[in-house]
C-alpha cells in the first residue's frame, strides 16, 4: 500500500469502530445506564431520608463516597499524563492511548465531581461552596482544603475538556467527511470550519503544545490538592507531608492501570490491534511498575515516619491500619499495589496483554482500597480513644459506587460510538 | 368543645401562648390574647417558678424554667435545703414525663373485653363511690395503697380514709431502707433514716449506700461531700460487695465479700471501743457479744486486704469527725441488719449522735412499710378480702418477686383503682385508671426530710384530661358525700400552710419554693439492753449468699425502675458501663475468662425455675463470682423477704449462667475503656503530655475585647452522675435518637462522660464536650465558615450555612461534633420542650456544644439594658447549672477577677491534647480525688 | 455644595418630580445613549471585519452608521447632556434625604461621560474622511465607546438604588451599597435594548442612500439588513430574560400588579419583534425597519411604565406619609407654618408644656371628659399639686383605674416631662381648661 | 431543507421560547402574590387612623416592644378599653366587640417573619434608636399593613454593617 492508501486505510479503520452498535454493546451499555439509574435513585433516596443511610457515622465521617472521589480523580490523572505530559516528551507511544485515556480523564472526572456532591449533607446547599458577591458579603473560606479542591477540581476539568476537545477538532473534521445528513452537520459545527490549510496547522499545533504545557503541572498540582484534603488535617495517619507526592504517584498509578483495562478490551471488540500493539503496551507495564515501585516506597516512608516519630497517636493509628479491624483491606493493597506489579520486571509478562489485563484490574481493586485503608482506619482511631469506632458501607454506598462505574462506563461506551477512538491525525503523522 | 382545646384557648386568653420570634406563615401564632399575661410575664422573655421533683422520694426543689407558658428546662434551686442548685439526670428527664406521648390522658375503665375505654371524671368518680359503698356492704374491705407520700397529701390521704372507710396500708417503696429503719429502731428507739451531715464528717465510711445515685437523697448527699471536699481535710472509704457509681468515686473502695460487712462493721467497732475515738462507752454484755475478729481474720473474711484494714481503723479511730453509712446492697441481705446495726453502734461510740447523725430532722421513712407488709397484703387480696383497691403511684405488680403473684392478686380486688401517668405494669392491671396530673401541673406540697416543706405549684394548666391526687381524693370525697367538692386542693393546702406556717410562711413558701423550719436538736440514747441482746443472738457472718451471686443493684437511670419509660434517660448512658438502650449482666473479666463469654455475648441466668436471657457485659472492678445487674433489667426474680426486718434481699443465689455464643446488639458507646496511656487523665503513670510545642501559628491571632468564655471542670469533684448530659440535651434541644442510630455510633449528646478504667480498678471520669479551642481544627477546613471563631473565644457552628461535608468532625481531636444523620422528630407534645432561643438542626447538619450561646446572649442582653459588662457568675451553662457536685465553672477569662481565671490558673489545671496545640478553652482540674495534692477551691 | 445642608425637607412634590423627571430622562436620554452606543459599537466590529475580511462595504456600512448616530454636537448636549444634568441634580436632591452621594462621584460619572462622547466625536470625525482607518483612531472609538458604557454603567447602578429606597441610609456609611444586582441587571437590560433598536434603526435607516458604486448596492443592502436583523434578533431574545431577573431582583415592595402586566406586555413585544422580523424577511418594500422601530418604542414605552410602577411602589408610603403632613399643614395654616419652632420659641414654663401635651398627651387625654383616658380635672388633683410625684408617674406610668387601658411609657425627654408635669398642674388648678 | 419547511419551525421555536418566558414572568407573580406582603386581616385595623390621626405611640398597643424579643401584639382588653366607647357602630368594631365577649383571641396574619433560625430581639433594636419606621416603612400611612423591609440576611447585615452594629453570626444566628 502507499501512503495516501494507508491514511485512508486509518481514518476507515478508526471510524469503522464508529458503526452501528451491535447487541453486545447495547447490552453493555443497557447495564451501564441502568447502574446509573440506580445510583441517581439512590442518591434520591439519601437526600430524602438523611446520610444516615449512608453507613458512615461517628467518627469516622468519611467513607466510601471519599473514597471514589480521591479514586476517580487519580484515575483521571493518567489520561492528562499519557496525553500531555509524553506529549511534552514525544513518547510515540502516546498516540495509541491518548485518546481514549483523555475520554477517561474527562468522564472520571465528571464521575470524581458527583462524589463531593453526594456526601454533602445538604446537597441542595452546594452553592454555598462557591464565591459569588451578595450583600451578605459572605465567602468561602480559602482556608479550607475542599475550597481548593473546588478550584482544583473544576480548573482541571475545564482544561481536561479543552484539552480533549482540541485535540479532536481534526477528526471532527475528518469524520465530517465519511458522514452524512444532521450527523455531517454536528460533526461540521464542532470542526469549527476546519479545512486542515498550513496556517491552521501551525495555529493548531501551538495551541495543542501550549495545552499540553498547561495541563501537565496539573497532574502534580491537582492530587497533590487532592491529598491535602488530608495531610492538611490533624488526624494521625493523614497528616503526613509525603502526601502530595504519594498521591501523585498513586493517581498515576491508579490511572495507568484503567487505561490498560480499558485499551484491551477496546483494541480487541474495535479491532485496532494494529495500531495498538504490544510494543505499546510495554511502554505502558513499565510505567506502571514504576509507579508501583513508589507508591510501595510511600508505604513503607508512611510506617516509618509513625514509628520514628514516637507519638503514640501515629504510632496506633498504623499499627491499628495493619493489624486492627480493616487488616485485610490493608493486606489487599499490599498484595495488589507493591506486590502483585513487581511481576512486571519480567519482560514476557510485560508483553504478555492478557496477564496485563488482570494485573490492571488487580491494581484498580489495590488502589481503591488504599484510599479506602487511608480514609477509614485514620477516623476510626484518632486522638479519643472513647471515641474510637468503625465503619461499615452500606448498601446505598455500595450501590452508588457501582453506579459510578455506571456513569463511567455509559459516558466511555458512548464516547465509542460517537468520536473516533483514536487520535486519526497522529496516527497518520506516525505512519 | 374537648378539654384540651379548652385549655388551649384557656392558654391563649390568659396571653400565654406560644409567640415565637420567627413564626412561618402557617401558624398563627400572632395573636391578640383577650386578656393581658399574668404578672410579670412578657412574652419571649424565660421566666421561673418554684415546684419540686417528683421523680424520686428524694424531693429536689425545682425552678421551672418558661417560655409562653411552656415549661422547657428543670434547674434545682440554689438554697433549696436538699438539692441546692444541683439535680440529677432523673430530675432533668422529668420534663419527658410532663410531655411524654404516651401519657395517660383522660380516666379509663376496662369494659368487658379487658380493653380500655376512655371514660368521664364524673362517670369514673361515681363509679368509684359506688364501689365503695357497695364494697362496704358486701363486708370488704377498701384499701389504699400508695408509693412514698409526704405533707399535706398524706394527710389528705388520711382524711380521706377516716372519711370513707378506706384502710390505709403501709406505703410501699422497693429502696425503703427498712434494715437501717429497724436497726435504728432498736437501738435508738428511732424507726427512721436519720439526716446524715456528711459536709462536717472528716471520714467517711460508706458501706453498700450507694449515696452519689440512688440512696435515700443523692443530690443532697452529692452536695455534701463536694462541701467535705472541696474543705480538703477529708477522706472518704467505700466498702461494697458490687461495682456502683459511688464505690467509684470514694478515695478508696474496698470490694467486700457479699454478706461479709458486718465482719468489717465488728472489726471496725472493736477497733474503735479499743482505741477510740471513744464518746460513748458499751454495756459490757454487748462488748463481750461483740464478735472478735483479728486483722488476718476480718481480712479473709472480708476479702480486704490486711494492711488495708489495718489503714482503715488508723483512719477511723484518728478522725475526729469519723461517720459510717450503712445501706443500700450492704443492708438487704440476711445479715443486712446485723450491718446497719454495727454502723449504727459505730455512729454511737464514735459520738456522732446527735451531731453528724441527726434524728431531729430524719428522712422521714417511718411510714414505709416493706415487702412483709406487701405479703400480707398479698395474701388478703388472694383471700378476695378487697373491695375497693387504690393504687396511687406505686407499681408492686413490676418490683414485687414472681412468687407475690400480685399481678393475679390485684385482679381479684373487686375495683382496682390505680392513679398513675404511664401506663406500667399494675396499671395495666387496674379496672380503672384515674390518671394524674404531672407535678408540673399540681398544686402541692412535700415534706422529704423533717422539718422541710418544699412547694409543688403548678408551671402550667394539665395538658391532657388529669387531675392531681389532692383533687382527685377532694372530689371523690365530694363525691361519696354527694355534696361535692367542698374546695380544690389548692385551697385545701393553702388552708394548711396558714395552719402550719402562718400567713407570712405560707407566703415565703410559694416565693422560695420551700420553708425550713427550725427544729429542736433530738436526743437519742442507745437502748444498751436490746443492742447486747441482739448482739449474743446473732452473728456477724453466716448465712452469706452462695456464689456465683447476681446482685440486683438500683440504677441511677432509672432508680428502682419508675424511670424506664422516659426516653430520654435510655438516651444517656450509663457512666460505668456506658451502655444506653438495653439491659445488661455485669461480670468481672476473670469471670468472664472463667466462663469463656466475650463481651456482649448473650447467656441466660437462672435461679432455680427462674431464668432470664441478658447480654453479658465485661466490667473491671467488680468481684469474681459476683454478676451485677440493674434491679429493674430482669422482670420479677425471685427474691426473698428477709424475715426480721421485712427488706427483700436483693442477691440471687448460687445462679448458673449458660452462654449462648450469640452476641448481642447492645449499643456500648465508649471505644475504649482505657485511656491507651494518652493522658487524658494525667496520671503520673502517663508520659508528660502536657508541655507546648510552642508553634508559631500561620494564622492571625484572635483577638478577645471583653469577653473570653472558658470553663473549668474539676475532675476530682465529677463523679459521673450524667446530670449535666441530660440537662445538655434539653437545654439545646439534642434529639433522642434511639437504639438503631446507637449501635451506629450516632449518639448526639454534645457532653458525654468518658469513664476510663485504670489499671489499679480506679475509674476516672471525664466529662467531654466542645473544647472551644483557641486554634481550632475544625475552623479552618470548613469550606464554609459555618464553623468559625467569635470574638468572645467560642468556637460558633451556624447551623444553616452548613452544607455537612463532616469535614470538621473528621478534624476534631476531641471528636464533641455531632452529625444529623436524619430529620429528627419530637413526638408531640415533647416538641413543646424545645428551646425556643435554638433552632432545631435540619438533617445533614453538625451541630454541637457551644457554651450553651443562647444563655450568653441573653446575659448579654440584660447586662447591655444597664450599660455594663457581663458580671462573673451571671451566665453559666446548663451542664454547670445542673452540676449537683459544682464541678463546672464556666466564666470569661480575660477578667482576672473570675472563679474560672483563678481555677485556669491552678498548678493541676490542664488541657487536654494540649501537644496537639489546638489552644482549648476548657480546662481540667485533675488530680486524684480528694488526694492530698488538692489546692484550695473556692 | 456646602448649600445643600440647608435645603427644605422633602415633600411629596420632590418625589413626583423625582418619578416624572426620571421618565424624561429616560425618554430621551436613553434612547440617544442607545444608538450612540449600539451604533459605535457596530461602527467599530464593522470596521474589524472590514479589515479582516477585506471588504469595503462593512467599512462603508461603518461610516454610514457613525454619521447616522452621532448627529451633532447640539444633539449631543441637548439629548445627552442636560437629561444627565437633571437627573443628577434630581437623584442629589433624593439621596440627599438620606445620603449625599460624593459630588466628585458625579462629576466623574459626568466626565467620563464627556470623554466618551469627545472620543467618539473625534472617531466619528476620523471615520467620516477616511475609508480606512488607522489602528489609532479605531483605539479612540473603542476607549470612547468603553467610556460610554461605564458611565452608562454607573448611570444604571445608581438608578437600581432608586428602587431599593431601604438602601439610600446605607449609602451614607458605606459607597458599596451603591452596587447591586438590581443596577447590574438593569444595565444590562438596557444594554440589550440598545442594541435591538440599533439594530431596527439600521434596518430602518441605514442602506437605503446609495453613495457608493451603484452596482453594489443591492449586496451592500443585503449585508445591512442581515447585519440589522440579526442583531436586533439577538438582542430581542435575551432583552426579556434580563426583564425577568429585573423582577427576580427588585425589592418586594417595588413589585405589584402593574409591574408584572408590563413586563408581560414587553415579552410580547419582543416576540412581535421577532415574528415581525421572520415575517418581513426583506421582501418588499423597506423591510421590517419601520416597523421593528416602533415596536422598539412601543418597548421602550413599556419598560418605562414598569420602572415606573415599581418607584412608585418603592415610593409610595413616603409620598402618601408627605402628603399627609402637608394635608396637616393645610388643615392647620397657622399652627403648622413653621413646626420647629413653638418648642424652641415657647420658653417659658407652661408654654413650652402645652405644647408638649398638644402634641403627646392631647390624643388621649382632655381636661374635662373621658376620651382614651381619665378626664384630667378628675386625676391631676390626685397628686395634691406635687410636681415630682406626677413626673414620675410620667416617667414610669402605672395602671391605677382599672377602668381604662394602662398608659404607655411615654420616653420623654426629662425637660418636657418638667414642663408637661408644671403644665397640667397649673391648668387643672386655674380651672381645668386648657 | 427548504426555506419553507424550516420556517414555521423557527416561528414555533421563537413562539415557544416566549411562552416559556412568560410563563416564569406567571411564576414570578404567583410567587409574590403568594410572598403575602399585605396579607387580609381578621379586623381591617388602620394603622392610618390610630398612628397618624391619634398620634398613638407604637408601644401604646405593642407594649413588649422596648421590653422583650417580641414587640406583641395588644390584648383585647387593651383595644377595648377605647373601643368600649368610640365608634363602636363601625363593621370592624363590632367584629372586635364580638371577638371580645366570646372571649376568643384574634389571630393575626404575620406580615413579618423570620426563619427558625434566626434570633431577632425588637427591645435591643429600639433601644438602639432604631425607628420603628426604617424597618416597617410609614404604618401611619398603611391602611393595611405591608411588609416593607426585606428581612433577608443581606438586608440585616447591610445594615448592621451601616450602623457598625455587631458582625457576629451568634448575635442573630441561634
Amino acid at each position: 500500500m502507499d501512503k495516501p492508501d494507508k491514511l485512508a486505510q486509518v481514518e476507515q479503520d478508526v471510524l469503522s469502530a464508529m458503526k452501528k452498535p451491535g447487541l453486545g454493546y447495547l447490552a453493555a451499555l443497557g447495564c451501564s445506564a441502568t447502574l446509573f439509574l440506580t445510583l441517581l435513585g439512590l442518591w434520591g433516596y439519601q437526600i430524602h431520608t438523611g446520610m444516615g443511610v449512608a453507613g458512615i457515622t461517628h467518627p469516622v465521617g468519611w467513607g466510601v463516597y471519599i473514597t471514589n472521589f480521591v479514586f476517580w480523580v487519580g484515575i483521571a490523572h493518567s489520561g492528562t499524563l499519557i496525553s500531555a505530559v509524553l506529549y511534552l516528551f514525544r513518547a510515540r507511544f502516546r498516540t495509541s492511548f491518548n485518546r481514549p485515556a483523555e475520554a477517561m480523564t474527562v468522564f472520571a472526572l465528571l464521575v470524581a465531581g458527583l462524589f463531593p456532591l453526594i456526601h454533602l449533607g445538604r446537597t441542595w446547599k452546594f452553592y454555598y461552596l462557591f464565591p459569588y458577591p451578595t450583600q451578605r458579603m459572605l465567602w468561602v473560606n480559602f482556608r479550607s482544603p475542599l475550597i481548593w479542591d473546588v478550584f482544583a477540581v473544576s480548573t482541571y476539568l475545564t482544561v481536561s475538556v479543552v484539552f480533549f476537545y482540541v485535540g479532536l477538532i481534526p477528526d471532527f473534521a475528518i469524520a465530517r467527511r465519511y458522514k452524512e445528513g444532521l450527523a455531517k452537520r454536528i460533526y461540521g459545527f464542532f470542526s469549527l470550519g476546519w479545512t486542515g490549510t498550513r496556517r491552521q496547522w501551525k495555529n493548531y499545533n501551538q495551541l495543542y503544545l501550549f495545552l499540553a504545557a498547561f495541563a501537565t503541572p496539573l497532574v502534580a498540582s491537582v492530587h497533590s490538592v487532592v491529598s491535602w484534603d488530608f495531610a492538611m488535617s490533624i488526624i494521625p495517619g493523614w497528616h503526613t507531608t509525603i502526601f502530595a507526592p504519594y498521591f501523585v504517584a498513586g493517581a498515576i498509578f491508579s490511572g495507568t492501570a484503567m487505561v490498560i483495562t480499558l485499551v484491551v478490551p477496546m483494541r480487541k471488540i474495535l479491532a485496532l490491534g494494529r495500531y495498538i500493539t504490544d510494543d505499546h503496551f510495554e511502554s505502558i507495564a513499565k510505567i506502571l511498575l514504576f509507579t508501583s515501585l513508589i507508591v510501595t516506597y510511600s508505604y513503607v516512608v508512611e510506617f516509618g515516619l509513625a514509628w520514628y516519630s514516637g507519638n503514640p497517636f501515629e504510632m496506633e493509628t498504623f499499627r491499628y491500619r495493619a493489624l486492627g479491624d480493616y487488616t485485610v483491606m490493608f493486606w489487599i493493597m499490599i498484595f495488589c499495589n507493591s506486590l502483585a506489579p513487581l511481576t512486571l520486571f519480567v519482560r514476557s509478562l510485560r508483553r504478555n496483554v492478557k496477564y496485563l489485563f488482570v494485573l490492571s484490574l488487580f491494581v484498580n481493586v489495590g488502589m481503591w482500597v488504599e484510599r479506602f485503608v487511608i480514609i477509614v482506619t485514620s477516623l476510626a482511631r484518632d486522638f479519643d480513644p472513647y471515641a474510637w469506632g468503625t465503619y461499615t458501607p452500606s448498601i446505598v454506598e455500595v450501590g452508588i459506587t457501582l453506579g459510578s462505574f455506571g456513569l463511567f462506563f455509559t459516558a466511555y461506551l458512548l464516547f465509542l460510538k460517537t468520536l473516533p477512538v483514536l487520535s486519526i491525525t497522529e496516527i497518520k503523522e506516525h505512519l | 368543645m374537648k378539654r384540651r382545646d379548652f385549655l388551649r384557648v384557656l392558654g391563649i386568653l390568659s396571653g400565654s401562648t406560644l409567640l415565637s420570634s420567627c413564626g412561618s406563615r402557617k401558624t398563627k401564632d400572632f395573636v391578640s390574647s383577650v386578656l393581658p399575661p399574668e404578672e410579670g410575664v412578657i412574652p419571649g422573655e424565660a421566666y421561673f417558678s418554684p415546684s419540686t421533683c417528683a421523680e424520686c422520694p428524694a424531693g429536689c426543689g425545682l425552678s421551672v424554667k418558661r417560655r409562653e407558658g411552656w415549661p422547657i428546662k428543670l434547674e434545682g434551686v440554689p438554697g433549696h435545703p436538699i438539692n441546692d442548685g444541683g439535680l440529677c439526670i432523673r430530675g432533668q428527664s422529668s420534663l419527658t414525663r410532663l410531655y411524654h406521648p404516651k401519657r395517660v390522658e383522660a380516666p379509663m375503665l376496662r369494659n368487658g373485653d379487658g380493653k380500655f375505654q376512655a371514660v368521664s371524671w364524673e362517670k369514673a368518680l361515681s363509679l368509684v363511690s359506688e364501689s365503695l359503698a357497695g364494697s362496704r356492704d358486701a363486708g370488704r374491705k377498701n384499701l389504699f395503697l400508695s408509693g412514698r407520700t409526704t405533707g399535706s397529701l398524706s394527710l389528705l390521704i388520711d382524711a380521706f380514709c377516716g372519711k370513707l372507710g378506706v384502710e390505709r396500708l403501709p406505703e410501699f417503696e422497693v429502696y425503703s431502707h427498712s434494715a437501717v429503719a429497724e436497726a435504728n429502731g432498736l437501738l435508738f428507739g428511732e424507726r427512721d433514716i436519720p439526716h446524715y451531715r456528711i459536709e462536717n464528717a472528716d471520714f467517711l465510711l460508706t458501706v453498700g449506700a450507694d449515696i452519689l445515685a440512688t440512696h435515700v437523697s443523692p443530690v443532697s448527699y452529692t452536695r455534701k461531700l463536694s462541701r467535705a471536699r472541696i474543705r480538703g481535710d477529708f477522706r472518704w472509704i467505700h466498702a461494697e460487695p458490687h461495682l456502683s457509681l459511688t464505690g467509684v468515686n470514694a478515695d478508696r473502695r474496698f470490694v467486700v465479700f457479699p454478706g461479709r460487712e458486718a465482719v468489717l462493721l465488728a472489726y471496725l467497732l472493736r477497733q474503735v471501743l479499743e482505741r477510740g475515738p471513744r464518746r460513748h462507752g458499751l454495756p459490757r454484755e454487748a462488748v463481750n457479744a461483740l464478735p472478735r475478729f483479728s486483722v488476718e481474720n476480718a481480712s479473709e473474711k472480708t476479702g480486704i486486704p490486711a494492711e488495708e484494714l489495718a489503714e482503715l481503723s488508723n483512719r477511723v479511730t484518728k478522725a475526729r469527725f469519723p461517720l459510717v453509712i450503712a445501706g443500700g446492697i450492704s443492708t438487704s441481705h440476711r445479715r443486712g441488719l446485723e450491718v446497719a446495726v454495727l454502723a449504727g453502734m459505730i455512729q454511737w461510740v464514735t459520738g456522732q449522735i446527735p451531731g453528724l447523725v441527726d434524728f431531729a430532722r430524719n428522712e422521714k421513712y417511718g411510714g414505709t412499710g416493706t415487702f412483709r407488709d406487701m405479703e400480707a397484703l398479698s395474701a388478703r387480696l388472694s383471700r378476695g378480702e378487697a373491695g375497693v383497691l387504690f393504687l396511687s403511684r406505686t407499681n408492686p405488680v413490676f418490683s414485687l418477686p414472681a412468687g407475690f403473684a400480685f399481678r393475679e392478686n390485684v385482679r381479684k380486688a373487686k375495683l382496682s383503682v390505680a392513679f398513675g401517668d404511664l401506663l406500667d405494669e399494675t396499671i395495666k392491671e387496674a379496672d380503672l385508671i384515674l390518671p394524674l396530673s404531672h407535678s408540673l401541673e399540681s398544686w402541692g406540697d412535700v415534706e422529704p426530710r423533717r422539718g422541710v416543706v418544699s412547694l409543688v405549684k403548678p408551671a402550667l394548666a394539665s395538658l391532657h384530661d388529669t387531675l392531681s391526687e389532692g383533687d382527685m381524693l377532694l372530689r371523690l370525697m365530694g363525691a361519696v358525700s354527694g355534696e361535692g367538692p367542698a374546695t380544690g386542693y389548692r385551697e385545701y393546702l393553702f388552708a394548711e400552710w396558714t395552719k402550719r406556717f402562718g400567713e407570712k410562711g405560707k407566703d415565703a413558701l410559694l416565693r422560695d419554693g420551700f420553708v425550713e423550719e427550725s427544729l429542736p436538736e433530738k436526743r437519742v440514747t442507745l437502748n444498751g439492753g436490746k443492742a447486747s441482746a441482739f448482739l449474743k443472738e446473732t452473728a456477724a457472718e453466716g448465712g452469706e449468699p452462695k456464689a456465683p451471686v447476681l446482685v440486683l443493684a438500683p440504677s441511677l437511670r432509672t432508680f428502682d425502675g419508675r424511670s424506664r419509660g422516659l426516653p430520654l434517660l435510655s438516651e444517656v448512658p450509663d457512666p460505668l458501663t456506658t451502655i444506653s438502650y438495653g439491659r445488661w449482666l455485669s461480670v468481672s473479666p476473670g469471670t468472664a475468662k472463667a466462663l469463656g463469654v466475650k463481651d456482649r455475648e448473650e447467656a441466660t441466668v437462672s435461679s432455680g425455675d427462674w431464668s432470664q436471657v441478658l447480654p453479658m457485659k465485661i466490667q473491671p472492678g467488680l468481684a469474681e463470682g459476683v454478676f451485677v445487674a440493674g434491679r429493674d433489667f430482669v422482670d420479677s426474680p425471685p427474691l426473698r423477704t428477709e424475715e426480721r426486718t421485712g427488706e427483700a434481699t436483693w442477691y440471687l443465689e448460687g445462679i448458673r449462667i449458660e452462654k449462648s455464643g450469640k452476641v448481642a446488639a447492645i449499643p456500648v458507646l465508649s471505644g475504649s475503656p482505657s485511656q491507651q496511656g494518652r493522658g487524658l487523665i494525667p496520671d503520673p503513670s502517663h508520659k508528660d503530655e502536657r508541655h507546648h510545642h510552642g508553634k508559631e501559628s500561620l494564622y492571625p491571632e484572635h483577638e478577645h475585647k471583653e469577653y473570653r468564655w472558658a470553663m473549668a471542670i474539676d475532675l476530682a469533684l465529677c463523679n459521673g452522675c450524667s446530670a449535666c448530659v441530660a440537662a445538655c440535651y434539653i437545654e439545646n434541644n439534642v434529639p433522642v435518637v434511639g437504639k438503631k442510630d446507637h449501635l451506629k455510633g450516632r449518639e448526639m449528646s454534645w457532653l458525654r462522660i468518658e469513664p476510663f478504667y485504670g489499671e489499679a480498678g480506679n475509674v476516672d471520669f471525664l466529662p467531654m464536650l466542645c473544647q472551644q479551642c483557641h486554634s481550632a481544627p475544625c475552623e479552618t477546613v470548613c469550606p464554609v465558615y459555618a464553623a468559625y471563631h467569635n470574638p468572645e473565644g467560642l468556637n460558633v457552628q451556624v447551623y444553616n450555612r452548613c452544607v455537612g461535608t463532616r469535614y470538621c468532625s473528621n478534624n476534631c481531636p476531641y471528636k464533641v461534633r455531632r452529625f444529623n444523620w436524619f430529620w429528627h422528630l419530637w413526638k408531640k407534645p415533647l416538641d413543646r420542650m424545645h428551646n425556643p432561643d435554638l433552632e432545631v438542626r435540619a438533617a445533614g447538619v453538625m451541630e454541637k456544644c457551644t457554651f450553651c450561646v443562647q444563655r450568653i446572649r441573653a446575659a448579654k442582653d440584660r447586662a447591655k439594658d444597664d450599660s455594663r459588662k457581663v458580671r462573673d457568675g451571671e451566665v453559666t451553662t446548663a451542664c454547670a447549672q445542673s452540676c449537683p457536685t459544682g464541678a463546672i465553672t464556666f466564666g470569661n477569662l480575660l477578667d482576672t477577677e473570675s472563679k474560672v481565671y483563678r481555677l485556669a490558673h491552678l498548678t493541676r489545671a490542664y488541657r487536654v491534647f494540649e501537644g496537639l496545640g489546638t489552644n482549648p478553652s476548657v480546662y481540667y482540674l485533675g488530680g486524684a480525688k480528694g488526694g492530698p495534692e488538692r489546692e484550695g477551691h473556692g | 455644595m456646602a448649600s445643600w445642608g440647608n435645603l427644605q425637607p422633602l415633600s411629596s412634590e420632590f418625589y413626583s418630580l423625582l418619578r416624572h423627571g426620571l421618565f424624561l430622562v429616560l425618554f430621551f436620554h436613553l434612547p440617544f445613549l442607545g444608538f450612540l452606543i449600539g451604533g459605535s459599537a457596530l461602527s467599530l466590529l464593522l470596521n474589524f471585519l472590514g479589515k479582516e475580511k477585506r471588504d469595503s462595504s462593512y467599512l462603508r456600512f461603518s461610516q454610514e452608521l457613525m454619521r447616522t448616530v452621532l448627529m451633532s454636537k447640539s444633539a449631543l448636549f441637548i439629548f445627552g447632556l442636560v437629561p444627565l444634568l437633571l437627573v443628577w441634580f434630581v437623584f442629589a436632591r433624593v439621596l440627599f434625604d438620606a445620603s449625599p452621594l460624593p459630588w466628585p462621584f458625579w462629576a466623574g460619572i459626568l466626565g467620563v461621560l464627556l470623554s466618551g462622547f469627545a472620543l467618539l466625536s473625534l472617531y466619528r470625525s476620523a471615520r467620516g474622511r477616511a475609508m480606512d482607518l488607522s489602528p489609532m483612531t479605531a483605539a479612540t472609538g473603542a476607549a470612547g465607546l468603553l467610556a460610554l458604557i461605564l458611565a452608562f454603567f454607573l448611570f444604571s447602578a445608581g438608578y437600581g438604588i432608586l428602587f431599593n429606597p431601604g438602601k439610600l441610609p446605607l449609602l451614607q456609611k458605606q459607597i458599596r451599597f451603591f452596587l447591586s444586582w438590581n443596577g447590574v441587571v438593569k444595565f444590562l437590560l438596557f444594554l440589550a435594548f440598545f442594541f435591538g433598536m440599533t439594530g431596527g434603526a439600521i434596518l430602518l435607516l441605514c442602506g437605503r442612500t446609495a453613495e457608493g458604486g451603484e452596482g453594489t448596492g443591492a449586496e451592500y443592502r443585503g449585508l445591512v439588513h442581515r447585519f440589522g436583523g440579526n442583531l436586533t434578533l439577538l438582542a430581542t431574545l435575551v432583552l426579556p430574560v434580563f426583564l425577568l431577573f429585573d423582577l427576580v431582583t427588585l425589592p418586594e415592595i417595588a413589585l405589584s400588579a402593574e409591574v408584572f402586566v408590563s413586563s408581560a406586555v414587553v415579552l410580547l413585544l419582543s416576540l412581535a419583534v421577532c415574528l415581525t422580523l421572520f415575517l418581513f424577511d426583506g421582501k418588499g418594500e423597506g423591510g421590517p425597519g419601520a416597523r421593528v422601530v416602533f415596536l422598539f418604542v412601543l418597548i421602550f414605552l413599556a419598560i418605562l411604565l414598569h420602572d415606573d410602577a415599581a418607584v412608585g411602589n418603592a415610593y409610595q408610603d413616603r409620598i402618601a406619609f408627605l402628603a399627609m403632613q402637608e394635608a396637616a399643614v393645610e388643615a392647620e395654616p397657622g399652627k403648622e407654618a413653621r413646626p420647629e419652632e413653638p418648642a424652641a420659641a415657647a420658653q417659658t414654663g407652661t408654654d413650652a408644656g402645652k405644647v408638649v401635651f398638644e402634641k403627646v398627651c392631647a390624643g388621649c387625654h382632655r381636661f374635662d371628659i373621658r376620651v382614651v383616658g381619665p378626664p384630667l380635672n378628675e386625676v391631676v388633683p390626685k397628686y395634691g399639686g406635687d410636681a415630682e410625684k406626677l413626673k414620675a408617674f410620667l416617667r414610669e406610668p402605672v395602671k391605677v383605674n382599672p377602668d381604662y387601658p394602662s398608659m404607655p411609657r411615654l420616653g420623654l425627654p426629662e425637660e418636657e416631662i418638667d414642663a408637661v408635669a408644671r403644665y397640667l398642674i397649673e391648668t387643672v388648678k386655674t380651672g381645668g381648661s386648657p | 431543507m427548504t426555506r419553507s419547511v424550516r420556517k414555521p419551525a423557527i416561528l414555533l421555536a421563537v413562539t415557544a421560547y416566549f411562552g416559556v418566558l412568560l410563563l416564569i414572568a406567571a411564576g414570578l407573580w404567583v410567587s409574590w402574590q403568594r410572598a403575602g406582603i399585605a396579607p387580609d386581616q381578621p379586623i381591617a385595623f388602620p394603622h392610618t387612623i390610630h398612628v397618624s390621626k391619634l398620634n398613638l405611640p407604637c408601644n401604646f398597643c405593642h407594649i413588649y416592644v422596648d421590653r422583650s424579643r417580641h414587640a406583641g401584639a395588644p390584648s383585647l382588653t387593651t383595644c377595648m378599653s377605647c373601643h368600649r366607647a368610640i365608634a363602636t357602630d363601625r363593621e370592624e368594631i363590632k367584629k372586635l366587640t364580638r371577638h371580645y365577649e366570646e372571649k376568643r383571641p384574634v389571630e393575626w396574619n404575620r406580615v413579618y417573619f423570620l426563619p427558625e433560625h434566626v434570633y431577632f430581639s425588637h427591645k435591643r433594636h429600639v433601644k438602639a434608636g432604631v425607628d420603628c419606621s426604617e424597618c416597617h416603612g410609614k404604618v401611619g400611612t398603611m391602611k393595611k399593613i405591608r411588609r416593607v423591609g426585606a428581612l433577608t440576611m443581606g438586608w440585616c447585615v447591610s445594615c448592621h454593617r451601616a450602623r457598625g452594629a455587631p458582625l457576629d453570626c451568634t448575635t442573630c444566628h441561634k
